[in-house]
């Protein structure tokens, strides 16, 4: 038993790196969203994906990596009121947008075949 | 709500102790030193402080101290992650597939819980999934963004919503006196 | 691999730049501005463990509790043309559910 | 400066010249837009950008006080100041630009110059890093107790310093109450309706149940805010903070009852006359402080008479009395600029004041 806890003391500075590089991928990835969608309701949702699963996973590795500490406890709330405050921000900026009449595009969004530069859509 | 005097000044002495211990272990996780007298006695301090606060502003009810239900939340919130991270893969895949093919809606959702918690938590939950946004809430209906159109299934914002009306503590008989 | 996170990060933080600077809405602007935020404090947790000083995460925690409150504002400048009303009806005492 | 890029790039150079290039590149851009709402923005991200540029310079306590400005207030109040003015910046005439630009150009190569003399940052024989600094790192554990040297220099070393600046604190609260008045709320209450009315929604749009969900989230956090700005207040002496920034973070929290139920609100529960009494009871308490010390034997401001048998314990309670005195202002003080600013819409008949 104690072996085991050891092995898994040893993989978890892995663990917790691979979980922090992805969570930082996916970051990125939303960002990058956030350039390529054509409007403004659309890119509401690439900026979620950082603000949930890359908040996530960010800290979820740096809790590995801190292991059972105050430290992790303060990760952890960030965790929390990130997740408590992002998504009510995200709904003033559509609720703000959308009562001043700014129009959703609707329908099918196609972006164009040939060319895919990240953000010269707009 | 017909509530005699003597139970309402109870509820809320209720509300003023779960917002004073959830700040005080609020205080003691940040905080970190728990050898010095001075320290721990400030944080008292401040926790009841901070209950004072809340009273002085006249919010200190369950929206403003909803910790003696968070064992609730705790039992909603590994499924809201499951569903946030089927959302996020769907997401990303859309973000990097080369060509792009989004379906965007606006759709209203009828289905609501009863209290503001409730909704307040069914709203931040549809936000929370990547993919739809709570847009507008309304006294009857919530109008939702979504990049695509499978997203939109109403059994599925229904099944949230029982979920979120559970999770913010409310009994199916319980008809809440939140605003109307 | 806490440094290639950093520098991820910070990639990250400078498309929501582009995405600010760009536009076109202002609503774009607010979007980028508040995602640039959240960024920040993943990064100032990131960099927290790369200096080794947990303060970093303080600010963190900091700008997690306190981001939004810029965006309300925002919101009330955009709908209202001011700041002084309110946005929500006071629940007297004896309101509670 | 030079010896800096001859060393080989090293990871935390790649950072800074990042953040470095964004400041620049975010500078030149509130520089260009015209659009008085994007200039607040990008000076949101601009304190961002400074804030986790100053943790890789390992300046967290500058670091903490720009995000404590940074995060809330500071968009709050240029909100409200563009309330008060036009929303677009106005054009100026060409000429200035020239003359502007003269100024600008002489003033960089000035600058320019005289960082050929500075030291290179770390240098361990630089001023900052020699003389009194060294002494303040050596000597302040056993002078006062407190770990953070930050906060030991600022509150007592230098406590003088900060009295000062309490009270320049304390003269821009007055200052804009003088320029904007405070609201007072006895005036106000008389018309709230025609206040409201100005605005292009109509009622149940302003009051309804839109805002269940900024409402329901803004309560649960105030007070978090507040024990988080107290726990930024007590634990200056640990980590970075202290007054000023608890002082800033606890006006947020106001502020955001504000935003969510109006100034109105905030104004019955903390009165401006409490927001302009505690301004000066700030001052009062720093200096009260220092007036005990005399009382006490001691000089102004020296804190070891507080506890003669322990000289370090008495600086102790001594920068924390001062400290508590910043809050008072401080908060006060944002209250005061952010009462000021709101009260005073354009709407509102300017007769009154």
């Amino acid at each position: 038993m104690s072996e085991f806890l050891q092995a898994l003391d040893i993989i978890r500075p892995y663990v917790a790196g691979a979980v922090l590089i992805l969570g930082a991928v996916i970051v990125f990835l939303g960002a990058s969203g956030v350039l390529r969608l054509p409007d403004f309701y659309s890119r509401l949702h690439a900026a979620g994906v950082t603000d949930t699963l890359g908040t996530l996973l960010v800290l979820l590795g740096l809790i590995l990596f801190s292991g059972f500490t105050l430290l992790s406890a303060k990760l952890a709330l960030v965790g929390m009121f990130l997740l408590l405050t992002s998504p009510t921000a995200t709904h003033a900026v559509a609720n703000a947008a959308h009562k001043s009449g700014l129009k959703p595009l609707l329908g099918t969004w196609r972006s164009q075949p040939p060319k895919d530069e990240p953000g010269n859509n707009t | 709500m017909n509530v005699s005097n003597e139970s309402r000044i109870g509820v809320f002495m209720g509300y003023a102790l779960s917002l004073t211990t959830a700040m005080a272990v609020l205080w003691l996780v940040l905080s970190g030193h728990y050898d010095s007298t001075l320290l721990l006695g400030l944080g008292a301090g401040s926790a009841v402080f901070a209950s004072f606060m809340a009273w002085r502003l006249h919010i200190l009810d369950v929206e403003t101290s909803p910790y003696h239900r968070l064992w609730r939340f705790v039992l909603y919130w590994p499924w809201l992650l499951m569903e946030v991270i089927k959302t996020n893969i769907t997401v990303i895949r859309t973000i990097l597939s080369p060509d792009m093919v989004l379906t965007p809606r606006m759709v209203r959702v009828k289905t609501l819980p009863d209290t503001d918690m409730g909704r307040a938590l069914f709203a931040n939950s549809i936000t929370l999934t990547p993919g739809t946004v709570s847009v507008d809430l309304d006294s009857d209906e919530i109008i939702v963004h979504a990049l695509l159109k499978e997203m939109t299934d109403k059994a599925g914002f229904a099944d949230m919503a029982a979920r979120s009306a559970r999770a913010s503590g409310e009994k199916p008989a319980d008809k809440a006196g939140g605003m109307k | 691999m806490i440094f290639t996170a950093a520098l991820l990060l910070m990639a990250g933080m400078t498309l929501m730049l582009v995405r600010l600077l760009r536009g076109p809405e202002l609503y774009d602007r607010v979007l980028a501005v508040n995602s640039f935020g959240t960024k920040t404090v993943l990064f100032l947790c990131v960099f927290a463990f790369l200096i080794g000083r947990p303060d970093a995460v303080d600010i963190a925690l900091l700008y997690a509790l306190m981001n939004f409150i810029a965006t309300i504002a925002i919101l009330k400048f955009f709908r209202y043309r001011t700041l002084d009303i309110a946005l929500s009806k006071m629940q007297r005492r004896g309101d509670h559910t | 400066m030079s010896t800096d890029f001859l060393t080989p790039l090293d990871a935390f150079t790649i950072i800074d010249l990042v953040f470095m290039t964004m400041l620049v590149v975010v500078g030149i851009a509130i520089v260009r837009l015209k659009d008085l709402f994007a200039v607040v923005m990008l000076s949101g991200v601009y304190s961002l950008v400074a804030a986790a540029w100053f943790v890789s310079l390992d300046a967290v306590d500058v670091a903490f006080t720009e995000a404590a400005v940074g995060a809330g207030i500071s968009t709050v109040l240029m909100l409200g100041a563009m309330l008060l003015t036009a929303r677009e910046a106005a054009p100026t005439k060409p000429i200035r630009h020239w003359v502007a630009l003269l100024v600008v150009c002489a003033t960089g190569a000035a600058l320019l110059y005289a960082t050929v003399d500075m030291p290179s940052f770390g240098d361990p024989l630089s001023a900052p890093n020699a003389y009194v600094g060294l002494e303040y790192l050596k000597r302040t554990g056993a002078d006062t107790g407190v770990p953070n040297v930050v906060s030991a220099v600022l509150a007592s070393y230098r406590g003088y310093d900060t009295f000062g600046e309490t009270t320049v604190i304390l003269t821009a609260g007055l200052g804009v109450i003088l320029i904007l008045g405070m609201g007072s709320p006895l005036r106000k209450k008389k018309k709230p309706a025609p206040a409201k009315t100005k605005t292009n929604t109509n009622k149940d749009e302003i009051i309804g149940a839109h805002h269940v969900v900024l409402r329901v989230v803004s309560k649960m956090m105030i007070p978090i805010i507040i024990i988080y700005a107290a726990y930024v207040q007590f634990h200056g002496d640990f980590g970075p903070g202290g007054g000023f920034q608890a002082g800033l973070i606890i006006a947020s929290a106001i502020i955001l009852y504000a935003l969510i139920f109006g100034v109105e609100a905030a104004k019955e529960a903390v009165p401006p006359s409490l927001v302009r009494l505690g301004a000066a009871l700030g001052v009062l308490i720093y200096g009260g402080v220092g007036v005990i010390n005399l009382l006490l034997g001691g000089k102004f401001l020296e804190y070891n008479v507080l506890n003669p048998t322990h000289p370090a314990h008495g600086q102790e309670l001594g920068i924390m009395f001062v400290e508590i005195g910043v809050l008072v202002t401080v908060a006060s003080v944002m209250l005061i600029i952010f009462y000021g600013f709101t009260s005073r819409q354009p709407d509102i008949s300017d007769k009154d004041w």
